[in-house]
């Protein structure tokens, strides 16, 4: 069932137009869509929205899009889209459906258009409200030097006396079947003398007294014996290494040792025999 | 840790116990002075002495500045100090200006505010057009709207809703407090989907998901569309 | 004639109490809370009704302040709003979050406890691992163990102890309170595999120094080692 405007809309929904001609798309003339064409249509009757005639309106609406049709605006779907409903809805409340009983009378579908245009005009006046009050950073200001808060953590480290207990039991248990050791040490490594006397031939080229650099280690007179001891033999193996000299007057007498020198006939002699000649012991 | 409470002022007298100004006035106007947000009693009260009445010195902080060029307001339910409305034309020409939305934002933020939660299907409904995506860009951009959720309906639609940088923006209390919100209610016209006479929803920024709506996945808006946290649920 | 008594509050003058406030005092409020810097008076000047005196009204208004929890102090010849000195104390948050000792710490703190006084490498005989530094150092920054000098002995390494902040922790009266060998037998700590002559030391944390230590030299490990002092001994 068609009306014979619905036919001339149809019609006349693609305009011919000159192939050199521009397309304008228009928002039609700023109308932020169809429901905001026939709102500001609305308008232009002053009645209010509640009393308003939707075929009127309809009757409007459709001159606006013919209007902008003539002039070869290319006009947004969403308008044509309304265009041909508000047709469809004219011819409707033109023709009583006597044969139509399926969907929204033309009356229910009127009252819908109505209150969506309602809904639309009541939500642009809040909008205008709420965009009325003032505005932070525009009208009203908030500190503009705010002091920050400092934020100072402090550790609160957590552990249980049963984790301690648990804890040393565990590693005692461990290290006691693992070696049974139990003999506090108190001995003076190999490697610990080795450093030492490193330490003392690398610092001076003369004889030194061995046990007058030792004794400066000897703080506790029981560690007295383990460190001449670890010394003694670390110096044998610094000695047969090359790397140092020893020297002894006497049985008993004192030792000596120095940082070993490189001689001619050691140069010659290939051999590569540690000890030199007054090397002994 | 924290040092005694003075509780006498060197510039008063004893004898005028009565006059004296309470010292959690003080404290209280040296916390939301220095705050650059607004802050709620609660966190306000766990800085002051044990049984102070946070509301009530509030309240006469309120007062005291009432007639400033600085006012003390309530804001999304917490306390900040702001600069008299009246005062604007003073200030406003400090401000660098400030990007202004198009109308077609400034009309989908009244639809979010006023009808949240709200999908942008039913957003573009009210508006009677198709093309508000880029509206509702700008305004998650401006950090006054989130996504809350998803309504439960085919093709399972994300919901929005203001933020509480939108109510701190607009100077408000509660979404409650939006101006109009009063007859927009009266005359029905805040669900068109009932007839007037039924039963008027109201809008909610509540962060409790309604009935109809599902929780977003996480992560899923994270792709640039929502502003950085501090921005959308600063404190 | 009896003088009138008068009721004076902090921000009204004494002696026009009926007189309104000036209109300056609010505009100096306001700009000096919005702005983002500090203002001199010419430019608080410009932006005043011609003819006020700025200085005056800045003096007034700083009186009117004083008391409060917000100042108007002038810095480098211009002016700006400051949380009262005093109460500085409020703008500074101080949280304490419970961390964990590691395994290796606990380890470490519970050889010390019972074979204190002790050198790392003498831990690390115990243990049978070697100690890092680091477990020191957390057992140092938790205030529970403390160096107590050097041992007499090659390298005269640090010799470790444990202090009262240790005693109050793990609530015991002395360190001699902690179980011995039978004790922690009983309790199922330590099992029956033990080799002969196994024992455990009854431990003592006897500041004096035993024969076999030398005192720390003053200062010595102040090096970011020792935590400050006030933290060491609280609880």
């Amino acid at each position: 069932m068609t009306s014979p405007e619905d036919n001339k809309f149809e019609a006349d929904l693609l305009p011919e137009r000159a192939a050199g001609e521009p397309a304008l798309v228009v928002d039609v003339e700023g109308f932020e869509g169809p429901l905001d064409l026939l709102l500001a249509l609305a308008r232009q009757q002053k009645v209010d929205l509640a009393k308003i005639s939707i075929l009127a309106l309809a009757d409007q609406y459709l001159a606006f899009i013919e209007e902008a049709r003539k002039l070869r605006l290319e006009l947004a779907a969403d308008y044509l889209v309304m265009a041909a409903w508000l047709a469809y809805l004219k011819s409707r409340l033109l023709l009583p459906d006597a044969d139509a009983p399926e969907g929204q009378s033309a009356e229910d579908m009127a009252i819908a258009l109505a209150l969506r245009l309602k809904r639309l005009e009541a939500i642009r006046g809040v909008a205008e409200r709420l965009f009325g009050r003032p505005q932070l950073d525009r009208e009203v200001f908030a500190r503009g030097q705010p002091e920050p808060i400092a934020h100072i953590k402090h550790p609160q480290w957590s552990a249980t006396l049963y984790d301690l207990l648990s804890a040393y039991a565990q590693q005692r248990q461990k290290t006691a079947l693992a070696h049974v050791r139990l003999a506090k040490r108190t001995v003076w490594s190999l490697a610990e003398a080795r450093e030492a006397l490193e330490r003392l031939i690398g610092r001076t080229p003369d004889w030194t007294r061995l046990d007058e650099y030792l004794i400066s280690f000897v703080v506790e007179p029981s560690l007295a014996p383990t460190v001449f001891a670890s010394s003694f033999a670390s110096s044998l193996e610094l000695v047969r290494e090359g790397v140092m000299e020893m020297h002894q007057h006497a049985p008993f007498a004192p030792l000596y040792v120095r940082k070993r020198r490189v001689t001619e006939n050691e140069a010659a002699d290939s051999g590569g025999v540690a000890a030199p000649s007054e090397g002994r012991e | 840790m924290m040092p005694r409470l003075q509780v006498v002022r060197p510039d008063e007298e004893p004898d005028d116990a009565g006059q004296e100004r309470p010292e959690e006035l003080r404290l209280l106007e040296a916390m939301l002075f220095a705050s650059a947000d607004p802050l709620d009693e609660k966190s306000l009260a766990a800085r002051l002495p044990q049984g102070v009445d946070v509301h009530g010195a509030l309240i006469r902080l309120q007062e005291e500045y009432a007639a400033r060029g600085v006012n003390l307001v309530r804001i999304g339910g917490k306390w900040t100090f702001r600069t008299a409305g009246d005062l604007s034309w003073l200030l406003s020409k400090e401000t660098v200006e400030t990007r202004k939305l198009s109308r077609a934002a400034i009309e989908t933020l009244a639809i979010i505010a006023y009808h949240q939660p709200v999908t942008r299907a039913e957003i573009e409904e009210l508006r009677g057009v198709t093309t508000s995506k880029g509206s509702v860009d700008v305004l998650l951009e401006t950090g006054w709207i989130r996504p809350r959720g998803r309504r439960k309906s085919p093709g399972r639609p994300v919901t929005y809703g203001t933020s509480e940088a939108f109510l701190s923006h607009f100077g408000l209390d509660a979404v409650g407090d939006l101006p109009g919100l009063e007859e927009l209610k009266g005359s029905g016209l805040l669900d068109g989907r009932l007839p007037p006479g039924f039963s008027v929803p109201v809008p909610s920024d509540d962060p409790a998901l309604r009935d109809d709506e599902d929780p977003l996945e996480p992560g899923e808006l994270d792709l640039g569309l929502v502003p950085p946290p501090e921005r959308t649920g600063d404190k």
